[in-house]
């Protein structure tokens, strides 16, 4: 049997919860939630529900033609499902920051800036948190600053927002009306108890806890022979270093 | 013969004036490098930074030389290469102003003063700590009663007038209009900016307009002031069906930019270099 | 074989509901004649029109036929053909209801929905009698202070959400993306639109976006939920490149509309002459 | 000595008014202005002031690539020197009134609509009326409907609006701060008591009230060989009508 990465493990899980999307758009620097689009994209090949896939990065899997506002415009008129969504640190409130650590605007860490989060994380109805580390230090209990809330009084417009988050160790759904995450996942490579004190803010347990599915063999096929090559495009260092390397 | 403004890269770095309002494109859109360096060796002072809606080593670039004074911005990165070093460090250390911004944003604000309007309403944003930093934005209540939000609270963006645009693109017209393709986002960063320079890798002898599959992806004369040939003038950044980013080149300078020292030991080889040969 | 949803005229007039609001393209964007008189056939009532800006003979037939119960429009016209008889007479004994509106605020009402803000702001208008006869127009205070023009009253719009639009266009690829050209207000108006159906003069074998050129002049396939073939489509209207206005007919139609019965005798005839081969 | 037609004085006179022009627009059904525009841009071919001319009917003379709205925006944007509107009614102030005659909405005489007056009319600094027919039920007292304005209060954004008025009988330049029109030409074929009886409102008159000026042969030859076929694309019935019947 060959080896599975664990980065194989992420893709595929990610890709099963895209089961019902027409429309999955990836933004700036996510190759693995970019893989798992196209992947669930190729498994569906053959079926009635087409997957569109959009992958700003890309020109091939980037069929807008109305410049960089059109993937602003076309989710907040309803038109994308899931989006997907990281951060420097996100907190039990599902609040993001990927902004950096420390005391707004002299930070003691900056990093890239907020991207498109203020809206996206407004109208996108399945916005999936994705971030391969899982420590105290980027789970924690309260960011430093908010790129976009998890949560929003009910004034505010809001047909969007997060539904599940995923981490190298565990994934997550999140409840928004409870304001709290669940974990539904575990990587088995870690115990509930090795989550727990790798994560910064509490969490809703489950009894119904399941682990990581192991990809079959088909998908990891698919994916090495025909979504590989496709990521070598447009996110070439990620994809040697998994695949070509 | 071309029947426009046809100027040197130098000339259009000469029109960047000290404290100026700058746009700069996106990665994608055609990062004009080789005006970047020119204005570096101008000593440029004080830039503001208008992102659309995010720059990388192009920004960088100028923050580490002293440059800018302001960006306003909704990422600074290197992409695949990392963090953008020159920034963070500006940040860290308070060199420059930063104004966070969003995508949407961004985009808006010059959409307001595409159409002349001094604002636009956005959703998104309350509740973020972008909003409480900005003085520049405001909440209103929806003065309409066709949202199903009752009470809705709306943020308001000020209309934004660049002082110049620079970008780099594929090709130019002997009339001077600059082929765009579907890079739209420069003819909104063109429409809201008082001057517009474009570098192209090449001009043609013919006319955009003469094929209506040309128009389509052409920005008209109209809104631009000058044009400089400028073979590979986004290097290293790529060129969409010119030339990819160059991968190298990247890692070295995402290297090199780690420190101040280091920066300013790539930025003299680079300058020295002439890396565009018909500047 | 062609990877969309590919259906009959017939069909996507069966489409248009009953008080449905329609979005109208201009004479110049590709006016969708072939469906137009499906419309007619289908007996279709109530219709509330959205033109972009303007309307002529598409507008004027289905006025005359009895369709339309509303119009929103910057004008109808049959342009060198003269007024819009139909239409006048609609208006002169109060058939319709009419918003009379301009031009920008039919494009900047479509742009709030395409950014999903409820609605936008807009210079002009104040001081017309357009203003005083809208009461879904209000004007506010500019909430911001970077106009040069002191205490500014300025008008908003509200966001408008069209049922339906359908255009006539030159090509769609087998994927299903449209070719709009520059007529990038299609775009705006598929935008705004809960369904959109395109007719075309034909469906080629290849996928614009494999060419970047191609690609900026298409309407990607998302926003398309129907494509039919339709040669001529757009008779008698133009269609760039493709065939020009047919003057005689504009002419007879021109001439026939001024009155009820001779305009219900030139439908009558219009109808059974099948001018579309392929439906 | 060739005749020079009516219709060929007026598009000379209103050439002349574009002399320091950048760039002038032309609207629906304009055949006259733009016949204008389009000599004034050949004149000017070989000068250093070059005129670009936008017929928005043509595909040819029309280089926007934003769809309808760029007219608009452009003009918002300053960027369009001169526009020319009509009226079904034009009144002594010049508000315009496109939309019809009697009491709106069952208007008695019902005309084709306001296009983009009402924002037109505030942000392009040379609006030319014209109207050709000057009779006292075009040009009226008070209009029956304003589409928009001839002047606003100081607290509305207004950098543009009317500076001339050109009938088949006359010229005649507006003051924004008196409210008026002043007759500036009259057609040698008309006294100015009949431009007096034939105009609803009343005008400031002229000490040095002028005559339309004949165009040179020059120009007529310009105007019948270079731009007469340029407007046959266009505007087909106008051209037949006047140049190749």
């Amino acid at each position: 049997m060959t080896e599975i990465f664990q980065s194989e493990i992420i893709i595929s899980e990610i890709s099963n919860l895209l089961k019902d999307d027409k429309h999955v758009a990836i933004g700036a620097a996510s190759p693995i939630p970019g893989s798992a689009a196209l992947l669930a994209q190729e498994e569906r090949k053959n079926t009635n529900l087409k997957l569109q896939v959009t992958i700003l990065h890309s020109q091939k899997f980037n069929n807008f033609t109305d410049g960089s506002r059109e993937l602003f415009d076309a989710s907040a008129q309803g038109r994308i499902d899931t989006f997907f969504l990281g951060g420097v640190q996100i907190d039990g409130e599902a609040n993001i920051n990927l902004v950096g650590t420390g005391r707004y605007p002299k930070l003691d860490k900056r990093f890239s800036g907020s991207f498109g989060s203020a809206l996206m994380y407004f109208v996108v109805p399945k916005i999936i948190l994705f971030r391969e580390e899982h420590t105290p230090r980027t789970l924690v209990k309260k960011v430093d600053f908010i790129s976009a809330p998890g949560i929003s009084p009910p004034n505010i417009y809001r047909p969007g927002g997060p539904k599940y988050l995923i981490t190298n160790k565990a994934l997550f759904s999140f409840n928004k009306k409870k304001k709290n995450f669940k974990i539904e996942k575990i990587n088995p490579e870690f115990t509930l108890n090795e989550v727990i004190k790798s994560t910064g803010f509490e969490f809703k347990t489950n009894k119904n806890l399941k682990y990581f599915t192991m990809p079959s063999q088909k998908r990891i096929h698919i994916l090495r022979n025909l979504i590989a090559p496709k990521v070598l495009n447009f996110y070439p260092q990620f994809a040697k270093k998994l695949w070509f390397n | 013969m071309v029947n426009f403004t046809q100027i040197t890269v130098k000339d259009i770095a000469k029109e960047v004036k000290d404290n100026c309002l700058l746009g700069i494109p996106a990665d994608y859109s055609g990062v004009p490098m080789s005006v970047t360096i020119e204005i570096i060796k101008n000593k440029t002072k004080g830039l503001r930074l208008y992102c659309l809606p995010l720059t990388t080593i192009q920004g960088d670039m100028l923050i580490g030389s002293g440059c800018v004074n302001e960006i306003e911005t909704a990422a600074v990165t290197l992409g695949e290469y990392g963090q953008a070093p020159r920034f963070q460090d500006a940040i860290e250390n308070s060199k420059i102003n930063i104004k966070d911004s969003t995508c949407p944003a961004l985009h808006a604000q010059l959409q307001a003063t595409e159409k002349s309007v001094p604002f636009m309403p956005l959703r998104g944003i309350l509740g973020s700590d972008l909003y409480n930093n900005r003085n520049d934005w405001s909440v209103i209540d929806n003065p309409m009663n066709n949202s199903n939000t009752n009470d809705e609270k709306i943020v308001i963006l000020p209309a934004v007038q660049l002082d110049i645009l620079i970008f780099h693109a594929s090709k130019a017209d002997i009339n001077g209009n600059v082929q765009i393709g579907r890079r739209r986002e420069l003819a909104t960063l063109a429409h809201a900016s008082k001057k517009v320079y474009v570098t192209v890798e090449e001009i043609v002898d013919e006319d955009f307009f003469d094929s209506e599959l040309k128009a389509a992806a052409t920005l008209p004369s109209l809104y631009v002031d000058g044009i400089s040939l400028a073979k590979n003038g986004a290097w290293p950044c790529g060129l969409t069906d010119y030339y990819d980013i160059d991968t190298i080149e990247m890692s070295k300078y995402a290297n090199a930019a780690k420190y101040q020292e280091t920066f300013d030991e790539y930025m003299r080889d680079f300058i020295s270099q002439n890396n565009y040969s018909n500047i």
